[in-house]
């Protein structure tokens, strides 16, 4: 899999300066993305996940390094629109009902009147949420709103996708399906994403590229390349294939930690 | 006239000036004071510049240089008047009436229907304009700083004490659930949680006191005071036509004021350290 | 022609003349058209007159010769009063009885310009009213008379047509009260003049307006002292706060008619003279420091009353 | 809003109750001196019923200042001298004028605060000094230079009342147009919105509880500005003027009456912006 | 396992009045958890989970049928001082520190300064926070915080412990880590612990007694008695008769959902 490079990294330093001292949050990160790749980032609690994804949509600048998205700096990708973001926390606007909020962004980038329904009403759908366009945020429950979210992301065309723990707060079986919609999407798009995950059974099931990462300083402790096919039913995760890459992930994770049990 | 238009372009350049420094050291603790240092600058420039191209007559705004020296002339009536209205009677008024406040709150805080029942009430009252409230209470409380106290106190009374009411709701379900669940005793949730909780918005009211507090005890003033005072050297003042004392009054009144809403503000910084409005710049 | 007249205090009978000669129309008989703004406790004629917004006001001499001390130049035109209104009203219950007796009281004083008076007295019976040993102690009074009917003052500044009756009002009965009229203790001061800035007087149009003012304003308080009632009736029609009262106004008529008889609207100048001599008398602290000059002029009244 | 009502009324008998003590403790020493100058003696119940009914009491009683009240609102024609609704219409006028001038003033303000960091350094510790200022001692002054410069009239009393109007404004809005949080404000950089983007779709509606809330600040310090504006503003008509007149010649129904109508009008503002609130709140959806 | 039956819910019911309506949160739930049993309880987001455990604490109060908790009402239980709960989010207080808030129950409890101090110190090391005790909670990472506030419930002898998804914020080393450790703080102190989760692996290998529940009104579709032994390693979740237990659970969950793959 060696398509054009949409991300790559090069020794990435970032460092944020705090009151209490400087915290040292990613340390010669270095990676490539190709394009139409999924890539997974997963790694313990603080260890820089989040702020790898936000280096890349050019909401936190490095420190250090080199960074090119699309072969431009993540600044000018960004005014290039190329990210969809998907956050950690589900940040809706409460005086926006569910559609005005999926709304948002393609009224932003000036799509014309029509086609905006027409896409607002399509992710609904995607996302199981049709018929709640008119409800506010609050009316939902914290996976309703998590989902809308998502369906903000996916309302218009970028080429790249981030997704930080989308899929945290939803129970197994709603994870299950929107795991699949996920990748449906991905073989019709052809988008890239990065994705964010604390479930090792998730990271492998989704992804072609899977970042280990290891804290503090966040560095990258292994890259896997997943064997698995690009079609993928979800009773793969019952094949030996799978299990031996959830084994190498899982045992990459517990490198990086203290406890070795 | 070349006076005017020399005071308009230094504000030009010192708003350029600091533009840039607000752009270059965002952070910077001596800039937090220089920009702002330099805007009051040039607002003074501006001033002196405006009063003296248009040859205005002192009688009507005195330039800042003249009032400056008036100042400096004058600091022993200064003080004098500065301890009658602002250590007598404003200080005091302002501890009574944000200690009432606060025990009231308390009190009634847990009575919905003592709430429900004040709080209206207390707006109302809040809304009576000191004007009218200041000769009742001098004609009550004599013309001593007593009774600039007791103005001081009715005005800032219901600002803290609704801030504090609102305050004591101020905790989450979460919190008050985790409580719950402990079966803490009502003092106990008071101490280790409401108390604590409240503090943001307390600090929000004792804020808005500190200039109340001020402009109570000098308006008080005006409606009857020995002679000695902020609000009676400023209403004689004017009568004399010395507009520089009548600005150095103010001039200490505005320093006083901004001092003590920075001393509160401090005070606010220490007790509300885990506030995020306080933590701003931090993660 | 266009005159602005800034009184120095609320609508009321004191100002009669000026009501009068609006309603009667002898302004308009002069071809003048007359703004005659109320005054009241926050307002300072002389601030109005150096912002330039009345063209003539009514004011007390001793306030107008510390102005022209401080710079602003007010020229005396005419002096409708003639006699002061001004006295201390003690409560007799206090043990007043001279103004020996003022040492270690409390006396109610107006400031604002209208504590000169007060302090050109004391200075002359030698008594300190800056709060030490031996003196008086001095109240910034407030608007009313309240000190007096609560006990805060032993004495307080009241002026014979108005604040006296709001005592008497309150209903303290006059036996029980003993007054010092600064008229009786030699030390009376000219009151209400009419006062134009020294600048203006120059230009003669101005001055002829103000002639025609003068004769105007004078017909006008003539017409009042005859009138009396007819004149509190006006005056009250003009006050648009509403808080007059028809016998207080009528009685105020009746007061003010005694301290402008006598004047026929010029400055006298013995009056004066005692004036200026009472200002500068002030000890360490006089009112004014020296001997004023072309603080009024005759030029005005002479011709509108010729 | 019912359930509201018991409590306020239960309150309220308390503070009447209270004020009717008061007034009879305050009044009575007056009915005595007035005993004793006329050499007579008077009972509790006669010195009661005599602190009910003075014509300059130290504390009307709640009737009395009732009876003003009434007599001021309804006893006149509204277009009369002694109507509070005339007075109360003066002070109305430039209460919202300036209230207008204050919240654009405001507003201006805190957009530029939270767009301009220099501005943010620079303004904010100056409002600060500018509240500390007593109105009431420059009122004044502000009126005669405005007069010296030919601005007469309403416009002075709206710009004292602005000048009092404003500082809520701003400290409410600069607080609620920096109340989105950073994820909210990140999602917009990730569209890569343009400033006018994020002012209209995220800063703005989530300003909108706290513009509300001091816009009722707001409008209350607006009428205290007019009221103090009128004092020295020449013009000796409305509410200010009224409890001036009634200070001056110690008619203390008057004042207690003028107190009580001005309170009253606060209110009733403080109620109509509620109500505007209540409404515009509900159509964004943010009242829950 | 008959253990003393300490909380007994019979015919529960609990409806919300709203102001869009009433919502049946909880429909004829019947349970009987004995005294030292683990029961997960596991079902779709909005399905009462969280209702019932708070039922238990007597933080909401059933609208119909009858609940005991050690033959007490759960009022009186409370002020016997019988539970410790592990809330959904942190809710640590920010005024507090780490220890501060770790040692809020004791002070409330009166527990004397000295063991206030040993038992804070114990506990924090129980869930890998020594050392973080004088930092404010602002300062930690969201799993650090959520660790906090189980510590917290663990600082004083309550004989439920009642958690509502406590690990959710976790990565999964963490996760397997705390879930041990929970499991031996459990054997130790026969404590009666009530655990929802999301997570049916985690479900199955904490648990004496799976509880399955589906949405509106929440009721409970089935109660699995786990086969499993007390001791259990980590990879106990590769014997069959785990992996037989977790699709019976899945078969319950799915039975609830609208989706059917
Ligand atoms: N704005 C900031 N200022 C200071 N430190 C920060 C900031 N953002 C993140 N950090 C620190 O950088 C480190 C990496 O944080 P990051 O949010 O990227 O972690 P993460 O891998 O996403 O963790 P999680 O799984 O908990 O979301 C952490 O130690 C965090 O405390
Ligand atoms: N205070 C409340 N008022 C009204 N409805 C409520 C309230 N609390 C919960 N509900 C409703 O009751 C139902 C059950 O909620 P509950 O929080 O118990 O779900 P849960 O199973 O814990 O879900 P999750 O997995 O998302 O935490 C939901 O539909 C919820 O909307
Ligand atoms: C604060 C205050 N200052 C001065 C006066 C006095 N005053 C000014 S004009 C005038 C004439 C008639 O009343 C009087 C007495 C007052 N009453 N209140
Ligand atoms: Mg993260
Ligand atoms: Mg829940």
């Amino acid at each position: 899999m060696t398509a054009i490079p949409v991300i790559e990294a090069e020794a990435l330093d970032l460092t944020f300066q705090t009151n209490d001292g400087p915290i040292h949050a990613l340390k010669d990160v270095n990676l490539t993305i190709g394009k139409g790749e999924f890539v997974s980032f997963i790694g313990p609690s603080g260890c820089g996940k989040t702020t790898f994804l936000r280096c890349i949509a050019a909401l936190e600048h490095p420190t250090g390094g080199t960074l090119r998205v699309n072969g431009m700096t993540p600044d000018e990708a960004r005014q290039a629109r190329s990210y969809g973001y998907v956050f950690q926390a589900a940040g809706l606007y409460p005086w926006r009902t569910i559609a005005g909020n999926v709304k948002l962004p393609l009224e932003i980038m000036g799509y014309p009147r029509a086609e905006m329904n027409a896409r607002v009403e399509k992710v609904l759908e995607l996302v199981d949420l049709a018929g709640f366009g008119k409800k506010f945020p609050w009316q939902l429950s914290g996976g309703m709103q998590q989902r809308a979210s998502i369906a903000r992301a996916l309302a218009f065309d970028a080429d790249i996708l981030l997704m930080d723990e989308p899929f945290g707060a939803l129970d197994e079986i709603v994870r299950d399906h929107l795991n699949e919609e996920l990748l449906k999407l991905w073989a019709r798009t052809e988008k890239t994403i990065g994705f964010v995950t604390h479930s090792i059974p998730e990271a492998v099931y989704l992804s072609t590229k899977i970042v280990v990462m290891s804290p503090r300083p966040g560095r990258i402790t292994d890259v896997i390349e997943s064997t698995l096919p690009k079609e993928r039913p979800l009773d793969i995760r019952d094949t030996p294939e799978f299990l031996e890459i959830a084994h190498r992930v899982r045992e990459g994770l517990r490198a990086g930690h203290a406890y070795d049990e | 006239m070349s006076w005017a238009w020399g005071a308009i372009v230094f504000w030009l350049l010192a708003w350029a000036a600091n533009h840039f420094v607000a752009k270059r050291w965002p952070r910077a603790r001596w800039a937090r004071f220089f920009v702002p240092a330099l805007f009051g600058i040039t607002l003074l420039i501006l001033w002196e510049g405006i009063v003296r191209g248009l040859e205005v007559s002192p009688v009507i705004l005195p330039a800042p240089s003249m009032i400056a020296v008036r100042f400096a002339e004058a600091t022993g009536v200064l003080w004098e008047d500065f301890a009658q209205t602002i250590l007598k009677g404003a200080l005091s008024g302002y501890l009574i009436g944000c200690g009432a406040a606060v025990l009231v709150a308390v009190l009634i805080d847990r009575s919905p229907f003592l709430q429900r029942g004040l709080l209206p009430v207390g707006n109302f009252v809040a809304a009576l304009p000191i004007v009218g409230i200041a000769p009742i209470l001098v004609m009550w409380f004599g013309f001593d700083w007593h009774s600039k106290a007791a103005v001081v106190v009715v005005m800032v009374f219901f600002p803290v004490l609704v801030n504090m009411v609102a305050g004591l709701k101020a905790t989450d379900h979460l919190q008050r659930d985790l409580m719950a669940t402990y079966s803490a005793s009502y003092l106990q949730s008071l101490v280790k949680l409401r108390l604590p909780a409240a503090m943001p918005f307390l600090f929000n009211g004792l804020k808005i006191a500190t200039t109340l507090a001020l402009i109570g005890a000098i308006v008080a003033e005006f409606f009857g005071s020995p002679t000695r005072g902020m609000g009676f050297r400023i209403s004689t003042a004017v009568g004399q036509l010395d507009m520089p004392l009548v600005w150095s009054e103010i001039a200490v009144a505005a320093l006083a004021g901004t001092g003590f809403y920075g001393l509160v503000a401090l005070i606010e910084k220490a007790v509300t350290f885990w506030h995020p409005s306080q933590r701003a710049g931090g993660h | 022609e266009d005159v602005t007249l800034q009184l120095k205090w609320v609508t009321q009978a004191q100002f009669a003349g000026y009501y009068v000669a609006q309603e009667k129309g002898f302004y308009g008989e002069e071809g003048l058209n007359v703004t005659i703004l109320p005054g009241g406790p926050d307002i300072s004629p002389t601030q109005v007159m150096a912002g330039g917004g009345a063209d003539v006001t009514v004011d007390w001499m001793p306030s107008a010769l510390a102005a022209r001390e401080k710079g602003l130049p007010l020229v005396n035109i005419a002096q409708p009063f003639k006699s002061s209104g001004m006295m201390l009203t003690c409560l007799k219950e206090s043990g007043v009885t001279s103004p020996e007796d003022f040492k270690g009281k409390t006396l109610g004083v107006w400031f604002g310009g209208n504590e000169y008076p007060f302090l050109s007295w004391m200075s002359t019976l030698g008594i300190a009213t800056d709060g030490s040993e031996g003196g008086v102690e001095v109240l910034k009074q407030g608007f009313n008379v309240d000190p007096l009917l609560q006990k805060q003052a032993a004495c307080i500044s009241t002026m014979t047509y108005n604040e006296y009756w709001q005592v008497i009002d309150a209903g303290i009965s006059p036996d029980e009260l003993i007054t010092f009229k600064y008229e009786d203790e030699g030390v009376a001061t000219l009151e209400d003049g009419l006062y134009v800035l020294e600048q203006n007087l120059a230009d003669p149009a101005f001055e002829a307006k103000m002639v025609k003012f003068v004769r105007a304003s004078m017909k006008g308080w003539k017409y009042a002292e005859e009138n009396p009632d007819e004149a509190a009736m006006i005056v009250l029609e003009n006050d648009e706060t509403g808080a007059q009262t028809e016998t207080h106004q009528k009685r105020m008529m009746g007061e003010i008619a005694k301290l402008t008889a006598g004047s026929n609207g010029a400055l006298d100048e013995a009056d004066y003279a005692r004036t200026v001599k009472i200002l500068m008398a002030g000890g360490s602290d006089p009112v004014i420091s020296s001997e004023p000059t072309g603080a009024w002029t005759h030029a005005i009244s002479d011709k509108a009353l010729q | 809003m019912t359930k509201s009502i018991l409590p306020v009324l239960t309150v309220l008998a308390a503070i009447v109750a209270v004020w009717y003590l008061a007034a009879v403790w305050l009044n009575s020493q007056w009915v005595y001196d007035q005993a004793a100058r006329a050499g007579t003696e008077v009972g509790f119940s006669e010195m009661v019923a005599q602190t009910m009914a003075q014509e300059r009491p130290v504390l009307p009683a709640p009737h009395q200042v009732a009876a003003g009240l009434w007599d001021g609102l309804a006893g006149q024609k509204v277009t009369s001298k002694r109507s509070l609704v005339w007075h109360g219409w003066i002070t109305l006028s430039a209460t919202l004028s300036g209230f207008a001038l204050g919240t654009a003033a405001g507003l201006l303000l805190a957009v530029g605060i939270v767009h301009s960091r220099a501005m943010d350094m620079s303004v904010m510790p100056w409002a600060i000094a500018s509240q500390t200022v007593p109105i009431l001692a420059i009122a004044p002054m502000v009126i005669v230079v405005l007069a010296s410069i030919g601005v007469k009239g309403l416009l002075p009393k709206a710009i004292i009342a602005a000048y009092l109007s404003f500082f809520p404004v701003l400290v409410g809005m600069v607080k609620g147009l920096r109340a989105p949080d950073a994820m909210q404000l990140d999602l917009l950089s990730t569209y890569n919105a343009s400033g006018s983007d994020t002012f209209w779709k995220l800063r703005l509606p989530s300003s909108m509880p706290y513009l509300f809330a001091s816009l009722k600040v707001g409008i209350a310090a607006s009428l205290v500005g007019a009221i103090v504006a009128e004092l020295p503003a020449g013009a000796s008509a409305g509410l200010g003027a009224r409890l001036l007149s009634g200070s001056y010649y110690g008619q203390t129904i008057q004042i207690w009456a003028a107190l009580f109508a001005a309170a009253l009008l606060a209110a009733v503002l403080v109620a109509l912006v509620g109500l505007i609130e209540r409404v515009s709140l509900k159509r964004m959806g943010i009242a829950r």
